[in-house]
């Protein structure tokens, strides 16, 4: 048969910083140094954020996570360019993103160690609570994005989730609703790799994920994921688009799970480390601080100095989880209906009573 | 008052919803200018335009997965699953987001939206096209349920349903959608959710029913009364979760006998739930075992078969006397 | 932002014969005529078929069903091709496949007038049963050519949906688990404009729907799906992949639905005749005829033969329907499980005593 | 005789059948060279390849949709969902291809499949990993519904499953997964679907549990029989569907009295079809109203409260007590 198949083709990766910190001048959006440094501030805090909650699942202390390390740009990358009125919905992973958008860390703390109240989102912040079960936050992140369309509201969603994310029929049902209803929301696939154990070459036929997005009608690109000044440059155009009223966009985040998948799993069984050092060297905050400081917009020592910050801060919020966090089990009922109909107001009592007879607050 | 069948009297509903709350807004399959495939949106895509009236891909996992992002962003979505069936192919987005956001959150998102879709059998359809699942429903906490049983019931529950806080399952039972008109008033209605209705007050026995059987039900209750001088009462639950229970209660510990009609499966269905509730709330006061007169446990048969399938006046009045004679 | 998105572009679509029956030579398969009269055959089976059926549910006799004028070569071309250890997954919509993979008439009859026996597929066809479920067979599909590899059979799976159909989630499930299984089956997108009253632009962001197999990786066509060379040619060589282990192929059907969705719908209510109007002279068994007269394979006369031949046959098979059918409500307990478990057998004796009761057979 | 963790026993139970029969194979997310998350599949993919054991894409629909296909075509594919909240995802492919299949093709196509999930409380999990739904399952004709609760009924169930003819949801107690050892022989072994064990026999009041509430029942039947000196009546459901109702029924009708424990929500719930199956078949016999000792009607908490969320021994005492009381 002589009709050309589509060509997949692979698409070039947007980068503006290389391996090297080799800045692409043509692209580099020079950005003020007020908000590099607070660009940097964000990285390092996640770091810190991220290895601290590890110590502290090792301690006993956290429930089972989903370590960040060496995604922190694309976290960044994919919030930066979002105002308060827009929204964003984070995957299970996105610590850095959840920090920018104002979660603290003792809410997140509280969220991983079990604690309900560390569940939703902050009161003024608009996201959506992160989702476990995969894919499944990706159709209500577009129904707000049409919500805002319903009422013209100039904003825009950002949805986060992974290349693992992208094989359930609901996010492809997500990908045709935003494409058909011209949604403001912008796709971060954040493709790291690895879903668990199985690797892209199990999950897709496709070397690479942005042609999901294309086969559904919606802009697509790749971008450097452990580059935050393309991620941020392309989420911001993303975002602009969508808020322009030109639709969604698919931004496949190239990266790396540098860590375990979480803290219940041991990558060792299912990967050889040969897989992984390659990745060493691209590291996001490294290859970010070389430009910092080759720009003279921050010195080794105020690099230093930053590092010690954000570790002193993630403890003092440590310290405070542990003084504030305690479990409520007396409000389990109090958000299941607007009003609690009879028959659960007798399990309610019920309960309570049991509460009372066991002594517990 | 204008009389109207069950299909208008929604169309109604929704009409007026929409006149009164811009963030009402309607989503699903062929729902626009087509009018829905039983008319219940006829009209409306014309007088509300396509923004509160969108007609989706094909994909039901993907019209209530965006209704609940529209739900949290503070419209209430009235969306429509063409058949029943289908809504298994939204399952998880009922299950995990529309019932439980509100209990994600803590309070913060609350889902104020309804899945309408016509359930049940009776009108000689292909596979898929009459389950009756609501137990599915039932089951999941952080949703309610509601199935009307005539036009002027269906209006005031779906006003009320669209009213509510909460995410609401209603399931209209379609082989009423045209049987017969009821007086259903132009002025707005509501009727509160979880309120079961006592038909015909009995003392000998209570027939519990919803949806298209209790037509079923009436007809037997009829005949009973009538022809076999047996006063039984009996109640139309209308709202399957939350449910009646003190209704139920105190009519069982009147009467002391009780059959349960409904066309879903047996195991694990509403009735068992019924008896469940009645063994906890009336055990003292039953004279009999509680019947259930249920479809069996088989995915519902191919249309040549379903009038043996489905109970009829018949079966209910098998078991009725069956009740009473139990000692 | 200077990042190119991926080209959707729109291609080519296959075509031997035109509207006007000219020939492309080059890709004329010169098929034998004893193998053309068969095709012809079956295009007008199909439709005397598909008209008496019309006929017979407007007079109460069957159920809702949903015609199929139009699409009849797309029909035949997606099965012709196939072996009978390959496997087919027809649509509602497939009755000329199914007749050409050896349904009969009458069990055709029964199943759209709503008895049991008609739903399986016949003894000796290796299909699937129809699905009413848009989308739901796709899977099962996908899976029975997961399982050919599995047992090392060099056969493959056809399956039928419609453009309605690609939006499902477990159609973009089943286009990927092919892929990356390189299961041997041949996906026939029947794109025949709308979904009841859904047209594809509602459907769709894409001008056409190769681009969804594209998406995954998966060598994707579009087809003229009135030339039933076109479409037989398409199906014959993806076919020929699939069993050579090279794994799926999409093939979009492009056709148009000419009548009603079903005789439930009016399609008056949401589309302008003018829509219509131009695939009238787009009609498969006219073109195709144009061409087995052109070639001297078949004159008029022999053509007004086998129509009226098909007639006959078709009405034949009605009258054993109506003389054959009957309702078998004791049989409906006979399916469900291997062996009836207890609750069940009670179940079962309950209902055959009512039956009893009232007289039923 | 070996002992065995519930993992190890499940692990020997596919491992054995897997040689046995070349028709069966491994489908699931994580389940090849990782062994599955809890290691059910451990070594089998480097024993018997890629062919066998199936690392799938990250999509539950396609598990089980594939899988259905498969068994069309002659394979027994044992089938795993990493845990049940997520077969949620799976719902329309299990209730409309693989509990009909074989029902509408009028036995042309049995669906000989397994679907294991873990299921259950207990693990500290985030949300949406300690669904016990099993209900839904049991509200499905076409399927049938097994929960062993220990490591050697486990092992010997899940053999019977994948021999089966029929689909079989299989659902592990996680929380029993590496809760115990016991002796598990190395010889194949089944126990049939569909019956009940009576784990005590006793004759004041019958305790009915399945899963790891089996644990917890038999703490709190120990300290009865031991501290508080009631001869309480066991028994372990095993089969949820089909369910050992002639068991069931016998020992109420004995007792007198009874008790229902489980993970699963209260309303519709697997104890509401026991009550309801009891009044049907125990009824002269019942003394005192059957209590549900279940989790109640919300989701499952965050796990700082899932203690308490969950039943434990001292509820089921104070149940079984109010139960010996009731006059
Ligand atoms: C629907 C569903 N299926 C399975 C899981 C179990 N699970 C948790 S994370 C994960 C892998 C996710 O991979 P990916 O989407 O690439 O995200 P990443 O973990 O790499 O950030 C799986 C299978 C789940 N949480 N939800
Ligand atoms: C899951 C599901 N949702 C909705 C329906 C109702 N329905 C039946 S046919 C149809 C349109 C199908 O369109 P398409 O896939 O293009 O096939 P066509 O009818 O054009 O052949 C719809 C919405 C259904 N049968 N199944
Ligand atoms: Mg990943
Ligand atoms: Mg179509």
């Amino acid at each position: 048969m002589d009709t050309t198949p589509i060509d997949l083709g692979s698409i070039d990766v947007l980068q503006v910083l290389d391996e090297h910190a080799n800045v692409d001048a043509s692209r580099d959006p020079n950005y003020e140094r007020g908000q590099l440094v607070k660009m940097h501030r964000g990285l390092v805090l996640t770091r810190s954020f991220d290895q601290r909650m590890l110590t502290m699942q090792r301690q006993g202390e956290m429930g089972t996570f989903a370590p960040n390390l060496g995604q922190e740009a694309c976290q960044l990358g994919q919030v930066i360019p979002l105002t308060a009125d827009d929204w964003y919905s984070p995957s299970y992973r996105s610590f850095g993103a959840q920090l920018w958008r104002g979660w603290s860390i003792e809410r997140l703390y509280k969220l991983w160690a079990g604690y309900h109240e560390g569940f939703p989102p902050p009161p003024d912040v608009n996201d959506l609570p992160f989702s476990i079960v995969i894919g499944s936050h990706v159709l209500p992140a577009v129904g707000i994005a049409m919500g805002m369309n319903y009422r013209s509201e100039p904003n825009c969603v950002v949805v986060n989730f992974g290349d693992g994310a992208s094989s359930q029929g609901a996010v492809a049902e997500a990908l045709n609703y935003a494409a058909v209803n011209t949604a403001p929301v912008v796709f971060v696939c954040e493709n790291n790799g690895w879903a668990i154990s199985t690797p892209l070459s199990k999950q897709s036929a496709t070397n690479n994920l942005a042609v999901r997005g294309a086969g559904f009608g919606i802009p697509s690109i790749r971008v450097d994921g452990n580059d935050i000044l393309a991620m941020t440059m392309a989420v911001d155009e993303a975002a602009r688009r969508a808020r322009a009223g030109e639709g969604p966009t698919f931004i496949e985040a190239v990266t790396f799970r540098m860590s375990l998948h979480t803290t219940a799993d041991d990558p060792t069984v299912y990967r050889e480390q040969e897989l992984v050092d390659p990745w060493e060297a691209r590291c996001p905050i490294v290859r970010f601080e070389h430009y910092l400081q080759r720009n003279g917009h921050l010195s080794q020592t105020e690099i230093a100095r930053v590092h010690e910050e954000c570790d002193a801060e993630v403890i003092a919020a440590r310290d405070r989880f542990r003084a504030d966090a305690v479990a409520r089990p007396r409000e389990i009922f109090d958000h299941i209906y607007g009003e609690l109909p009879p028959e659960l107001e007798a399990q309610k009592q019920a309960y309570l009573d049991r509460l009372d007879q066991k002594g517990v607050e | 008052m204008p009389q109207r069948t069950m299909v208008e009297a929604l169309n109604h509903s929704l009409d007026e919803s929409m006149g009164r709350d811009d963030s009402v807004c309607i989503m699903g399959e062929d729902v626009g200018i087509n009018g829905g495939v039983f008319r219940v949106t006829k009209g409306l895509h014309e007088k509300y335009g396509d923004r509160r009236v969108m007609d989706t891909p094909l994909a039901e996992c993907g019209i209530i997965g965006t209704a609940v992002g529209m739900a949290i962003h503070g419209l209430k979505p009235v969306t429509e699953i063409q058949f029943s069936g289908f809504s298994m192919q939204a399952f998880d987005q009922i299950e995990q987001n529309m019932a439980r956001m509100r209990n994600r959150t803590q309070g913060r998102f609350p889902i104020s939206m309804v899945m309408r879709a016509p359930f049940g059998g009776g009108i000689r359809a292909v596979e898929h096209h009459s389950e009756s699942r609501e137990a599915y429903w039932a089951h999941t906490p952080g949703l309610k349920v509601v199935i009307p049983s005539g036009p002027r019931n269906a209006r005031a529950l779906l006003n009320a349903s669209i009213e509510d806080p909460d995410p609401v399952i209603f399931y209209e039972p379609k082989a009423v959608y045209r049987a017969f008109r009821e007086d259903v008033p132009d002025e707005y209605e509501t009727l509160p959710l979880g309120k079961a209705n006592i038909v015909r007050p009995g003392s000998d026995l209570t027939v519990i029913s919803y949806g298209a059987m209790m037509r079923v039900c009436n007809e037997a209750v009829d005949d009973l009364v009538d022809i076999h001088g047996v006063d039984v009462e009996l109640i139309d639950l209308l709202s399957i979760s939350p449910m009646d229970t003190a209704t139920l209660a105190e009519s069982v510990s009147r009467t002391g006998r009780c059959v349960i009609v409904h066309e879903g499966h047996q195991s694990c269905g509403i009735a068992a739930e019924i008896i469940a509730r009645l063994n906890e709330h009336a055990f003292e006061y039953l004279c009999a075992p509680i019947r259930r007169v249920t479809c069996p446990d088989l995915p519902f048969p191919y249309f040549q078969t379903e009038k043996h399938f489905l109970p009829d006046a018949d079966d209910v009045i098998a078991a009725v006397q069956e009740t009473l004679a139990w000692e």
